[in-house]
């Protein structure tokens, strides 16, 4: 399954992706330049984390017209997998292709740490091959990542089922102490109406050895491989 | 085009009042702290000053207006006004 | 103006560019003519303390920099030292002291833009960032505004980059109060053959300016940074970094290197343009000629002066074989950076400044680089430091044993000693996915090296009040203690690079600190064994004639001849617990002293660097055998602290037993809090004492059984008997709570 | 203190015209991408509004500075500037 990670100016986790995908996964993977406008060339698609464009403004808010992300829209319209890792889910929700906003964290710092979240939904190509209600453990490393949406859509979301990961504790409470940056709800992830875009703030590219802290991401990454499956499937027929 | 005049935009971009705004708070309890007792509250927004050439000032404000829209605020969570003056 | 501008050259003018009458008179000497107005500043601008190290140059040569891994010692950019399978590792410390007073989040911010630059100059990548600080008291409003200032620019530099800042270490003390210090340390990684060198070769090859453009920011910023009283002299130089952009040069000049036609790399520094056109001439042995109009600016109407001293920051300049220009451009152009072709190598050993083609300034680079006056100084201990030296602690009375269980809480509680997290916790520290051992975790960061079985660890130390009372063995106990926190992981040190932060050297009494500084710390280098590959000096710290207290900082990286052996501090699981290295200890000095009887005096703790040698390769000869579980070094606060700290990262407690220890000391306080070098507390599974034991026998070290680990209290034999759980609230809230 | 009014400050942050302001830059580009040609210079600072008591316009006026030179503005670096209305 070929993953295309695409590189803005001020990406920085762009190459913990590309380690992720060759060496926790051993599948194929390459950068894609910002500038590029056909995707058509991968199975899925990685926006990774960073600071595009300095995040200045607002996080994701210039990379969101960086001509690589009609591309994106595309491909993510066409129901290809595509799944935004911290800056990636700013710039996602930027985009309008997830719902909802993200915020200053409450505490006003950035935050690096590692902390617990629960799968909410595993009907997503990046969720399908874990269990509702397992705990992973994934490192974060932001400063804006408190999720925001407005009541109305919260509930909405809730009853579509597009949230995918929250904040928990060890025991898999949802605990004001086990949000790490005051986002509605402890939403850690969430995806679009049919799926296939999933945002969230931690770091699945950053677990994929526990020589430096933990595998838990591969779960993430490695999920959507069946997707994979599906799709070499379909060519073989063709 | 023969776009003649320099306008200067002052644009204010606010947070919505239903979003929580922790800087805001943070700013307030740090005047307090230093004997500010009167402040009652605080909300942090952007102060966006933009110089750009247009024919005119209806031109100025119309495209002000879409930049405000596509970049310069979040209609998700945030409110913004403007001002334009010749520059 | 041409070069033989007349003007008149008045105190004032001097004081501008802080040369004095007799540096002017050597300068028109050596020039053979009286300098224009803009050759004036230059020279004034790399003859500064900060550029030309005018006071600790003769004494620098004192440290040992060679050895059997040195690849590149002190001279270039950075250092380098070799890591096996043909890598290196880059590293370097440097000081943004006087900006991080003046505008604390944008001076450190900045801070770390340059040793980033330092390193990517050598054609390494950045792989992490350590931080050294010091602040004044926390308690008090302006220190936190500081601390919080500096903290978050650190963060927000480094983190942008997404380079990983994994170790540190900060100290609050009075002295520091208008001094804060903020040393930033960068530890790169590149093919030995790919290393690159800043010297200007090649005459016709052509000089590249890439990055920011040019503005009017730190103009004199040199300058300021080798005068006292940050905060009142030069307010308006204060600048503001992209690390956004840095980002982009970073990639684009490492990109850029790998085309080959690039012959040298600097990064523009203090006195930008001057600075890193004659440093690179200089060392190339060639001259270099610039064009002034070419150099992209951000403000208009900015004279020659104003664009060959500007410090603004993401610059950098390189040396380009002209058939390559194109190729490089392209580069740059992809990463949307801007970059221009500025001037040209020459033959005439002189740094030539044209203004549309005219001669604006002409001065040969030895002038600027190398014919820089040293002074040698007298140097004399304060009598008040002698006396405050002398000071006994046993004057005062004993520890009461009931009143122990407290006071460990309050040390705990001490910003000296309490967690760290709350900083690291807003530095990106996971990032690239290298660290093994993050912050907190273990003595020393570890890294690893993908696709290597080899590892790196790394850390700064220096305990300023050892420094204060004893500037030669402060100085020692920088260099032991940054070596055995390497060591303590399982690391060889490898090098070492310091940054010398002291007040005017022009005073007797600071003078002295920086002479026997320097020579303790070269006595101890030598004794361990380990180079220095490249430092920074910071004079001037100081205000109203209040010095900070010598802070010789020590950084040092360390080499894992297997990184999956790497032992962290916190205590794992059951297990015996050992403790090595002397069994005396004193209270001079003491985190004790100062924070129960805010006494800072007495005389630090004797370090035998013989015994502190045979400690460390005993830790990692232990380490290496694969018995340790844990290795945790005594610093600020002594044994209980030390064992508090790994009990409660490990999250395990323990029945301790101090009775032959204070036989040995014979006071209680000496005994539990009193501090002493070359100790290291060392948990092995049950089964392995007795190997544990021999080895210690073996390297001639003195080992004591402290105690044994399990459940959820720390126990000392009647002594005390206390829950974790409140000694680790005490621990952890220490700097919270500010 | 009697306070009887109740005012709104709104406080204009920004950095001082020599000073870099990367932010602006990045905005700057970010429009002209966008197709905003015209923009010609782009400076991003911050927008604070203050609801607090004051006896009269003028002392709220006196506080609102103090504030700014204490807190909302760092003088190295910025200049501010404020207008004071009844809230
Ligand atoms: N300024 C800092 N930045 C990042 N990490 C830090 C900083 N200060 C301390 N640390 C980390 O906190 C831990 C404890 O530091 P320190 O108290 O200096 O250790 P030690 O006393 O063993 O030298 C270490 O992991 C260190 O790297
Ligand atoms: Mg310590």
């Amino acid at each position: 399954m070929r993953f295309g990670i695409v590189t803005f100016p001020g990406s920085n986790g762009d190459h913990d992706a590309l380690m992720a995908v060759r060496m926790g996964l051993g599948q194929p993977a390459e950068l894609v330049w910002h500038t590029e406008t056909d995707l058509s060339s991968y199975d899925c698609l990685l926006i990774p984390g960073g600071f595009s464009y300095g995040d200045y403004l607002r996080a994701g808010a210039i990379a969101r017209f960086a001509p690589v992300m009609e591309a994106v829209a595309r491909e993510a319209e066409a129901g290809k997998p595509v799944l935004g890792i911290c800056n990636g889910f700013q710039i996602l929700t930027e985009a309008h292709l997830l719902p909802g906003a993200l915020l200053r964290n409450a505490s006003l710092e950035f935050v690096c740490d590692w902390v617990w979240v629960r799968v909410e939904q595993t009907r997503t190509p990046w969720t399908q091959r874990l269990v509702p209600g397992e705990l992973l453990r994934l490192p974060i490393a932001h400063g804006e990542g408190r999720y925001y949406v407005d009541e109305t859509t919260l509930k909405e979301l809730e009853r579509a089922g597009q949230i995918v990961f929250r904040y928990v504790t060890a025991d898999g409470r949802v605990t004001a102490d086990a949000n790490p940056n005051g986002s509605i709800a402890n939403i850690a992830g969430v995806c679009n109406g049919r799926g296939n875009v999933v945002g969230l703030m931690p770091h699945p590219e950053r677990a994929f050895d526990r020589l430096v802290g933990g595998d838990d991401g591969l779960r993430i990454l490695a999920s959507v491989l069946d997707v994979g499956l599906t799709l070499a499937r379909s060519r073989g027929v063709r | 085009m023969k776009e003649t005049g320099r306008w200067r935009a002052e644009v204010f971009v606010s947070l919505r009042p239903s979003v929580n705004d922790p800087q805001g708070l943070a700013v307030r309890d740090g005047l307090r702290r230093l004997g500010y007792d009167e402040v009652e509250d605080v909300r942090v927004g952007r102060y966006v000053q933009l110089w750009l050439r247009a024919a005119d000032a209806e031109t100025a404000e119309r495209r002000v207006a879409s930049m405000c829209e596509q970049l310069l605020a979040n209609p998700v969570v945030e409110d913004y006004r403007f001002v334009i003056e010749p520059a | 103006m041409g070069i033989g501008a007349r003007m008149t050259v008045t105190p004032e003018l001097l004081r501008e560019v802080a040369l004095t009458a007799e540096e002017y008179r050597r300068a028109v000497e050596l020039l053979g003519r009286e300098p224009n107005r803009l050759e004036l500043g230059m020279i004034g601008a790399l003859w500064s303390e900060h550029c030309g190290y005018k006071h600790s140059r003769p004494l620098l040569r004192r440290f040992p920099t060679s050895g059997p891994h040195v690849v590149q010692g002190p001279g270039e950019n950075a250092g380098a030292v070799e890591l096996g399978d043909g890598l290196v590792v880059v590293l370097k410390i440097e000081s943004h002291n006087h900006p991080s007073a003046v505008e604390p989040f944008q001076g450190a911010a900045t801070g770390v833009g340059g040793i980033v630059r330092d390193i990517f100059a050598m054609g390494a990548r950045p792989i992490a960032l350590v931080d050294s600080l010091r602040f004044g008291p926390l308690e008090e409003a302006r220190q936190q505004y500081l601390f919080h200032g500096v903290v978050g620019g650190i963060g927000w530099y480094g983190n942008c980059l997404g380079i990983p800042t994994v170790a540190g270490d900060v100290f609050f003390m009075s002295e520091y109060r208008q001094n804060p210090l903020v040393n930033a340390m960068c530890v790169g990684i590149a093919q030995r053959e790919a290393l690159v060198r800043a010297r200007a070769s090649g005459v016709g090859n052509l000089v590249v300016l890439v990055g920011a453009d040019t503005g009017r920011d730190g103009i004199h910023g040199a300058t300021f940074a080798s005068v006292e009283d940050p905060e009142r002299s030069h307010r308006g130089v204060v600048q503001v970094g992209n690390p956004f952009l840095e980002k982009l040069l970073l990639e684009a000049c490492l990109e850029v290197l790998g085309t080959g036609v690039v012959v040298a790399m600097q990064d523009l520094g203090a006195a930008g343009l001057t600075s890193a056109s004659a440093e690179i001439a200089a060392r190339g042995g060639t001259g270099i000629e610039l064009e002034v109009t070419a150099v992209p600016r951000r403000e208009a109407g900015m004279t020659p002066y104003e664009v060959m001293l500007s410090e603004s920051q993401e610059r950098m300049l390189l040396v380009v074989r002209p058939e390559g220009l194109e190729r490089v451009l392209a580069i740059f152009h992809r990463w949307d950076l801007h970059a221009v072709v500025v001037g040209r190598v020459t033959d005439d050993g002189c740094l030539r400044v044209l203004e549309d083609g005219k001669t604006v300034a002409e001065l040969p680079v030895q002038l600027l680089t190398d014919w820089c006056p040293t002074y040698v100084r007298e140097a004399r201990e304060a009598d008040e430091i002698r006396a405050r030296r002398s000071f006994d602690p046993r004057s005062l009375p004993d520890l009461e044993a009931r009143d122990v269980g407290a006071v460990l809480e309050q040390l705990l509680r001490s910003p000296n000693i309490a967690s760290r997290q709350p900083i690291y916790r807003t530095y990106d520290h996971t990032i690239m996915t290298n660290t093994v051992l993050a912050p907190g975790q273990g003595e020393a960061a570890v890294l690893r090296v993908k696709g290597h079985r080899f590892g790196i660890a790394v850390k700064t130390d220096c305990n300023p009040r050892y420094c204060l009372l004893d500037p030669r063995l402060g100085a020692q106990h920088a260099v032991a203690e940054a070596t055995r926190n390497v060591s303590c992981v399982g690391a060889e040190p490898l090098a070492i690079t310091d940054c010398l932060n002291f007040g005017n050297p022009e005073r007797p009494e600071v003078y002295y600190q920086l002479v026997q500084a320097i020579e303790g710390m070269a006595e101890a280098c030598e004794a361990l064994g380990v180079p220095v590959v490249s430092g920074n000096v910071s004079l001037y710290n100081e205000t109203e004639g209040r010095s900070i207290p010598p802070t010789p900082v020590v950084g040092v990286v360390g080499r894992l001849e297997d990184v999956h052996r790497r032992v962290g501090m916190g205590f794992a699981g059951e297990g015996v617990v050992f403790l090595l290295g002397p069994q005396r200890a004193t209270l001079g000095a003491s985190e004790y002293l100062a924070h129960r009887f805010g006494i800072v005096g007495g005389t630090p703790p004797a370090l035998d660097l013989e015994l502190e040698r045979r400690v460390q390769v005993l830790v990692r000869d232990a380490i290496h055998r694969g018995i340790v579980l844990a290795a945790h070094d005594c610093s600020e606060g002594g044994l209980l602290v030390a064992v508090a700290e790994s009990c409660i990262v490990g999250g395990i407690g323990g029945r301790f037993r101090i009775d032959p220890l204070l036989e040995a000391n014979g006071r209680l306080d000496e005994t539990v809090f009193g501090e002493a070098a070359s100790r290291v507390l060392v948990q092995v599974p049950f089964g392995a004492e007795g190997t544990l034991l021999a080895l210690a026998h073996a390297h001639g070290v003195p080992i004591y059984e402290f105690g044994r680990l399990g459940g959820e209290r720390l126990v000392v034999d009647g002594l005390l008997d206390h829950p974790l759980g409140a000694l680790a609230e005490a621990w952890r809230r220490g700097l919270r709570r500010m």
